[in-house]
């Protein structure tokens, strides 16, 4: 019973976890962002799961459903997941400048040349 | 009488489908090489999504989806076969020889990051393009 | 069956995940983060997100993959080992998840049909929604109007961030040579040519569908503003950024991003005029129900056009960026 | 109109942002930008006068009341935060001309002063709201266009500070986002008053308490508290001089309000202070703060980084404030607020004039600066004097106000250690008057004639200083609005 009842959101823990633990473990600033991806995408994952009804149908209004899933959370994941995208786009971006100014995307490398100037 | 030969047909195309699916990716987890892989995704993509696809078709009935379907199935015909021959293409532009071993480039994360940058991102910007 | 898909799908997920943590090939774990969008976008799906699902698919496994690749392209793909950081972050990633783990033993179960969460604001949206603005797609009617100045918020955060781009990188391409040709432009790939050509109509097509049906089913101005946005983008992968620089040029895309907050900042603004407040769409016609269903058109209209002019900004700005590297790699 | 104004504080920089990217002269866009924020501060100073003769506003957007559409609602507290937070820019805004077009070069100052009208709005959308997933949204919108904002500084360190700023912002936005889900999972709403009212059913549940947990940790992220400030000098110091002055000056206040509104509004002050031990927690990581910032700063010689880590000293008295829980302590932080917005954009002004003029702004570029730049190092100075708490300026009045509700709840020992660290700021502070005033000019260098800032700047400067000085002895105003403010937050008189 606990694990049907749990379960997601225990795997959306993990997936944080995971995710989080690329941000602050890896050098590599690109690895970085993928982890912030994936962290964020694993908050979407929770807030979706709490959106869910058992046998609700999508919220789109017809005649052959009467349960529907709950539209709130949906609403705000489309918004949480276009600022995603945009800090992705951002983030990468800086990435490459930051690879054109200091000729690396390691962060021990960019620590190393920051404290030689 | 139709209805239970149609569902029985269905259900043979998805299953066939489904098994072309898992074979192509065992052909790409065991393959040797990447043309030989190449040769196991195209399974997938062609035959496996065709009959999977075919399958739901038989099951969807006249209507709305019946018709998204054929939509799709002829965006694969168009988009499967040219991504195939795209794949193939940036391989031999980036001079990979069967068997695997691709001239002159070191192996990734050996040695400094800037000593294998540029035919890993030579491949890539190509890879990139398809 | 539902349960046997969802615990599939999630574990799934979570293989993705640590994979893309354990390798150290930057190509492989920007592959593997495109399967996990894809990943997330089916269970979404089997969650009956379908609004949902359908844009993760788009920015999971469409556009943020894409941006990795170019970056990567210019950057490497390898990536070095940290150990020493390691532990550190092991400790503190476990110290917040187990907190999280306690968090979740006294949550509602999942599935719950009477959670907090369905039974307090969400059933009057499910309810009268038809009646207040009448259309059947539910997050459409929320995201578009019960809480359109969210999606205000969205469309701004888009913005922003094309701007942001642009910025760091717009502006320092202008001075090299532009005649640099794209690999894809040489007549031996005559296949890919003829099928990009052949592509793009109906790419721009869908995207209309998905622009002017998202009423009715999944989509909006969000995920049709990135599918127009990819017609234009595989135009000019296959025919190079200079070929779409012809047709589009930056300063126009530039101006299109901007105009499409502009026509939602002003629908808004309209709501004040009809002596309403900001945002109401009731009073822009006769009834209230057609007031809204016009001021919801208009205002995916807006977010359709800005999304996709950004997307389209932030790509052109990038393959510039490519572009540039290779001009440079091949002068020294 | 006068009913639109909570609404129109938000969104005439919103709109006037794209709109901006249509100007193409960048002299242009600049008067356009003043003219903005300048139209912001005059609603707010409206709102505020609106507020506090006739209590909170409420105003539903798309006409869609409450729980179930996004609601403005304008208190004492968030009137008070906008008409500082569109002061300040309008001062900082009426500066930035002549360092913007030195520092940028021509061809970015129009998505510039976009950027910052983007960032301002965000910032006043988080101020203005009463929904808390609209909070994330908008604080989302000042955070993107704040990493781009800083990205522009000269040097490279300013791409990756911005970077690190980034990274660690954006897991301060996603864990606030955690807390909302966790929030919304148990009451099913997700309007601040709803919330309140709804919380206390579910308030002994482990799910709250993480929620409370996750939305603290994300705010104090952003809000530069000790342990979790390392963003905050790099950001500073690297950004370009005019943005340093706005984000010091706006930016760490919003998230202090933000701090305020969910431990007081949302989560109710009862809860908080008994879910965690928050009254010791945020009195110990105050003190750490102002202890830790003051004395790094000491040993700093870029002035602007100094001025930065005394920014974390800064924030540290604030939360020393809301760590007293009392009236009285609420009070003085929220006029701490107020008094170090005006002498840390005075301060980061007068810099930017110094880093136009001289080119940098390392210890060695104030030898003999008082006789170089008179003007300029007066307002250091002044503002500087501000800083440490001397009387007469408006720097003592909050800093009495913090150790009077120190003593009064108690706190002997707190009031002693806030005396102690404003000696320390005394002791930084010095060392600027010191090279400025009592060391000679640099023999190795030719001989540097009056080269005083342009008056562009000097003028919104001492405008602020002369803020400092007004506020420093006639102090009904802020007195007022942040006694009516935390009483009425703390729920003591309407």
């Amino acid at each position: 019973m606990l694990l049907s009842a749990l379960y997601n959101y225990w795997v959306v823990v993990l997936l944080m976890m995971t995710g989080l633990y690329m941000v602050i473990a890896q050098g590599n600033l690109i690895k970085k962002i993928i982890g912030l991806n994936v962290f964020q995408t694993s908050v979407f994952i929770f807030y979706i799961s709490v959106g869910k009804v058992t046998g609700g149908s999508a919220p789109i209004l017809s005649q052959l459903a009467t349960v529907y899933s709950n539209p709130l959370p949906h609403v705000l994941i489309l918004t949480a997941i276009v600022v995603g995208i945009a800090t992705t786009a951002l983030a990468l971006a800086l990435v490459l400048r930051i690879r054109q100014s200091y000729g690396s995307v390691e962060e021990q490398d960019i620590l190393t040349r920051d404290s030689q100037c | 009488m139709i209805e239970s030969a149609v569902s029985v047909l269905a259900a043979m195309m998805l299953g066939l489908g489904s098994f072309f699916m898992i074979s192509g990716a065992l052909g790409i987890l065991r393959f040797p090489d990447f043309y030989s892989r190449m040769h196991a995704a195209s399974m997938t993509d062609t035959l496996g999504t065709y009959l999977i696809i075919g399958g739901l078709m038989f099951t969807a009935g006249w209507g709305l989806p019946l018709f998204k379907l054929t939509l799709i199935l002829v965006f694969i015909f168009f988009t499967s076969p040219t991504a195939g021959h795209a794949l193939a293409k940036s391989a031999q532009l980036s001079e990979l020889r069967l068997g695997g071993e691709q001239s002159g480039s070191a192996k990734p994360g050996a040695g400094g990051v800037h000593s294998d940058q540029h035919p890993d991102s030579r491949d890539l910007a190509r890879a990139d393009r398809v | 069956m539902e349960l046997i898909l969802d615990i599939t799908l999630l574990s799934l997920l979570l293989v993705t995940a640590v994979y893309i943590a354990w390798t150290r090939d930057l190509f492989a774990a920007v592959m593997l983060a495109g399967i996990y969008g894809l990943l997330s976008a089916s269970f979404f799906m089997s969650m009956g997100a379908v609004d949902v699902a359908f844009t993760e698919a788009a920015v999971g496994a469409g556009i943020s993959p894409l941006l990795m690749l170019s970056t990567l392209a210019i950057c490497g793909r390898a990536q070095r080992a940290n150990p020493q950081r390691a532990i550190l972050a092991l400790i503190s990633v476990t110290v917040v998840g187990l907190l999280l783990i306690s968090a979740t033993l006294e949550m509602p179960a999942f599935g719950s049909p009477d959670a907090p969460a369905h039974l307090h604001v969400a059933p009057r949206y499910l309810t009268d929604s038809m009646r207040e603005i009448g259309i059947p797609n539910v997050v459409t009617s929320v995201l578009a109007s019960y809480r359109a100045f969210d999606t205000l918020g969205e469309v701004v955060v888009i913005f922003t961030a094309g701007l942001g781009v642009l910025s760091l990188l717009g502006l320092q391409g202008e001075t090299l040579p532009r005649q640099v040709q794209s690999p894809m432009a040489e007549p031996s790939h005559l296949v890919l040519r003829v099928v990009g050509k052949v592509l793009v109509p109906p790419i721009m097509l869908f995207a209309l569908y998905v622009q002017f049906h998202g009423e009715y089913g999944p989509g909006g101005g969000f995920q049709a503003g990135v599918i127009f946005a990819v017609g234009f983008i595989l135009y000019s992968l296959v025919f190079g950024l200079d070929a779409v620089e012809r047709i589009v040029n930056r300063s126009l895309v530039q101006a299109l991003a901007a105009l499409g907050v502009l026509v939602y900042g002003t629908v808004g603004v309209l709501g004040i005029v009809s002596g309403r407040n900001y945002l109401d769409y009731s009073g822009l016609a006769g009834d209230s129900v057609t007031g809204q269903h016009l001021g919801i058109i208009a205002i995916e209209l807006g977010v359709g056009i800005t999304v996709a002019a950004v997307m389209m900004l932030v790509f052109f700005v990038f393959s510039a960026q490519l572009v540039r590297g290779r001009v440079v790699q091949h002068a020294s | 109109m006068l009913t639109h104004l909570p609404i129109l504080q938000v969104i005439l920089p919103l709109v006037a942002a794209p709109s901006c990217l249509f100007l193409q002269k960048s002299r242009l866009s600049w008067a356009f930008t003043l003219l903005v924020s300048l139209a912001a501060f005059v609603v707010s100073a409206l709102l505020l006068q609106q507020v506090m003769s006739e209590g909170s506003i409420r105003y539903s957007l798309g006409g869609w009341d409450a729980p179930w559409g996004i609601e403005y609602r304008i208190d004492v507290l968030n009137a008070w935060v906008l008409f500082i937070v569109t002061g300040v820019s309008t001062a900082v805004i009426a500066a930035a001309r002549a360092s913007v077009e030195s520092e940028l070069g021509a061809s970015r100052q129009t998505i510039f002063y976009t950027l910052y009208l983007l960032c301002f709005s965000g910032l006043l959308g988080i101020v203005a709201t009463g929904d808390v997933f609209n909070v994330f949204v908008f604080l989302e919108i000042s955070s993107l266009s704040t990493y781009a904002l800083i990205a522009m500084g000269r040097d490279r360190r300013a791409l990756w500070s911005a970077f690190q700023y980034l990274v660690l912002g954006t897991i301060g936005a996603t864990f606030i986002l955690i807390g909302i889900g966790f929030l919304y999972m148990m009451t099913g709403t997700l309007n601040m008053l709803d919330l309140a009212e709804r919380l206390p059913a579910v308030e002994s549940s482990t799910a709250v308490l993480a929620a409370f947990a996750f939305i603290l940790v994300g705010i104090c992220l952003k809000l530069a508290l000790f342990p979790l400030h390392l963003w905050l000098p790099n950001a500073y110091s690297s950004a370009p001089s005019i943005v340093t002055a706005f984000l010091a000056a706006t930016a760490t206040k919003v998230a202090l309000y933000l701090l305020v509104r969910f431990t007081v509004t949302v989560f109710g002050i009862d809860f908080s202070l008994s879910a965690l031990p928050l009254q010791s927690l945020f009195i110990l990581l105050g003190l750490a703060g102002v202890f830790v910032g003051s004395a790094v700063a000491i040993y700093q010689s870029n002035i602007k980084r100094m001025f930065a880590y005394s920014s974390v000293a800064q924030i540290g008295y604030m939360i020393v404030g809301i760590g007293i829980s009392t009236v009285a302590g609420l009070q003085a932080t929220l006029l701490h607020l107020f008094n170090h917005a005006l002498m840390k954009a005075a301060l980061f002004l007068a810099l930017a004039g110094l880093v136009l003029r001289a080119g940098g702004c390392a210890l060695e570029d104030f030898r003999g600066l008082g006789r170089r730049m008179p003007w300029t190092m007066g307002a250091i100075a002044v503002a500087g004097a501000s800083l440490v708490g001397m009387p007469l300026t408006a720097g003592f009045i909050s800093k009495w106000h913090l150790i009077a509700a120190a003593i009064d709840s108690g706190f002997w020992i707190l009031a002693l250690l806030i005396v102690a660290g404003s000696l320390l700021s005394a002791v930084y502070v010095w060392r600027l008057i010191d090279a400025a005033y009592l060391q000679g000019p640099d023999k190795s260098l030719p001989e540097q004639g009056r080269n005083e800032a342009p008056l562009g700047i000097l003028i919104p400067t001492w405008g602020l200083v002369l803020a400092n000085l007004y506020f420093g002895v006639e102090t009904s105003l802020p007195v007022t609005v942040t006694q009516a403010a935390s009483a009425y937050l703390l729920g003591g008189a309407p």
